[in-house]
């Protein structure tokens, strides 16, 4: 067969298609499906045949070429001019990504840092344990830090951490805060014109979680009266 | 002030990051910031007309001296390692990033057809790529965007010099 | 070479330590050191005569591009405003009181594994951390929380748009 080993340099079934397109000189518009989709499913032999591992994105295309192929065989009626060519998603597609492709080569060819100019590198032997600048870290080296520190402790102690739980923290925070200031705060002020049935439920359980936590106390004068809400230890 | 330029030359060579001019006004307070800008361009140029081996480089909201691109083979020899570059993987996922964000991860796969988790991740690993916020979508997916050292890196003063993608309208043609 | 002087200006530039003839001839293998000598006193002429902020050091055996001793006071200035930087210590405590808010000091040496002082103490100098309250029982523990400005530093709206651990095991290990 006449086919290198090339396959490994694709970036996935789009990037296959765009190949086969240009090597058949093919028009993106009008993409002979039938010789397209033999192509491409002897490519996937070519792949499962060396044993490489045919990734399901391939396959996942490969039915969709198949899917394209029948609906084109299908007689057109004259009464449905406004059905799209089962065809035009593909070729949006295919368009979509070469333009991100060539963005990719683009970005390419700029003076890049490091490899093409540089700047002049500080030895920080002076700064204790790596320190890194604070407005240049991500929250993404926070969640990796923590999850270092999680992986090296028997995890079974932990919850996952979820959404929910930290908008829980969200409302401990507005609510402690608030006490700092005011001192005493009622059970309605703190819910305020709040008509957001998820912000009420949060409301009401950081103030379950914060007598929990013994961080205040609660009181009510009579039933159905009033509940003010004090900081448990004066600060 | 007489030596107003030889300051600024100063603190841009000593800069670790682009240092931006209104950072150079807190230092310098006695110059206004159009002086500074000025001084900075007259600066540019001057390095530029004497063909020396450095440049001053208009990066990510501020400048920096560094070598110009054509030093390359020789400070890569003087440096003796070799750059670290990119996959062809890690730019596609890097320039939908860039021109599309902020975005979720599902819409860069869906634009590239594959599976996105490894490029991503290494991606943020070299802080390329940061978490921008969550999307106000059911499941609230996490949304993606580029950082302040990509435009460091890619020699981008800010986000809109990157050159338009070329447009997809011509489909309708 | 007609380039010779900007490859050894760029080479000068990059050096953190004062670089010798013999070894840029080294790297500059079809320049003589004769000739290279003669460039870098050339150079080193120029930045005089154009009174530059920068000068070419002759020192320790080697040659260095160096800040002007003139510049010392702004060279100090701009030291003094150095970016806020954080150790890695101080990383995983912080990332310790964000996801387990509100939290104990205690708690956090429990998870972490060593006493944590003085990391918390430069958290909460550095206003990323604050103390929510005090807990009602014996000992009477400060309980900490995040503040809203460890919200701007990560580009966070709220405590929620943090990443799950499972968001980023999603994204392969």
């Amino acid at each position: 067969m006449g086919y290198e080993i090339k396959l490994d340099i694709f970036e996935g079934p789009l990037d296959l298609l765009l190949y086969l397109i240009k090597k058949n000189e093919i028009d993106i518009y009008n993409i002979p499906i039938a010789i397209i989709t033999e192509q491409y499913l002897e490519y996937i032999d070519v792949m499962k045949s060396l044993n490489l591992d045919v990734a399901g994105e391939y396959l996942v295309m490969a039915a969709t070429l198949i899917h394209i192929k029948s609906k084109m065989l299908l007689p057109v009626h004259d009464d449905t001019e406004d059905e799209e060519d089962p065809r035009e998603a593909l070729a949006r597609q295919l368009l979509e990504y070469q333009a991100f492709k060539e963005a990719a080569l683009n970005l390419d060819t700029r003076d890049i840092l490091g490899r093409d100019v540089f700047k002049r590198e500080y030895d920080h032997e002076d700064e204790v344990d790596n320190e890194r600048i604070l407005d240049e870290m991500s929250v993404f080296e926070l969640v990796e830090a923590f999850r270092t520190i999680i992986a090296s402790i028997k995890s079974d102690e932990f919850i996952e951490i979820d959404i929910e739980r930290m908008s829980l923290s969200d409302k401990i925070n507005e609510i402690m805060e608030r006490l700092t200031i005011e001192k005493v705060v009622t059970f309605s002020e703190l819910l305020g014109p709040l008509n957001d049935k998820i912000q009420i439920i949060y409301t009401f359980l950081a103030l379950l979680e914060l007598v929990k936590l013994r961080l205040i106390e609660a009181y009510q004068s009579e039933p159905f009266g009033t509940i003010r809400i004090f900081l448990a230890v004066k600060q | 002030m007489d030596n107003l330029k030889a300051i600024i030359e100063g603190i841009v060579f000593l800069s670790e990051t682009p240092i931006s001019v209104k950072k150079l006004r807190e230092i310098i307070v006695d110059a206004e910031e159009q002086e500074i800008l000025k001084v900075l361009h007259q600066l540019k140029q001057e390095y530029d007309e004497r063909q020396s081996g450095l440049y001053v480089a208009e990066v990510a909201g501020g400048y920096q001296l560094r070598t110009r691109d054509t030093l390359g083979p020789w400070i890569k020899k003087f440096r003796g390692i070799k750059p670290v570059t990119l996959s062809q993987a890690a730019m596609e996922t890097l320039a939908v990033v860039a021109y599309r964000q902020p975005i979720m991860k599902a819409e860069i796969e869906k634009i590239r057809g594959v599976d996105v988790s490894g490029t991503l991740k290494g991606l943020l690993e070299k802080n390329l790529v940061r978490v921008v916020g969550r999307k106000d979508v059911p499941g609230r997916p996490i949304i993606y965007g580029t950082t302040k050292k990509f435009l460091e890196v890619f020699n981008l003063r800010d986000l809109s010099e990157l050159p338009t993608l070329r447009e997809l309208k011509e489909l309708g043609d």
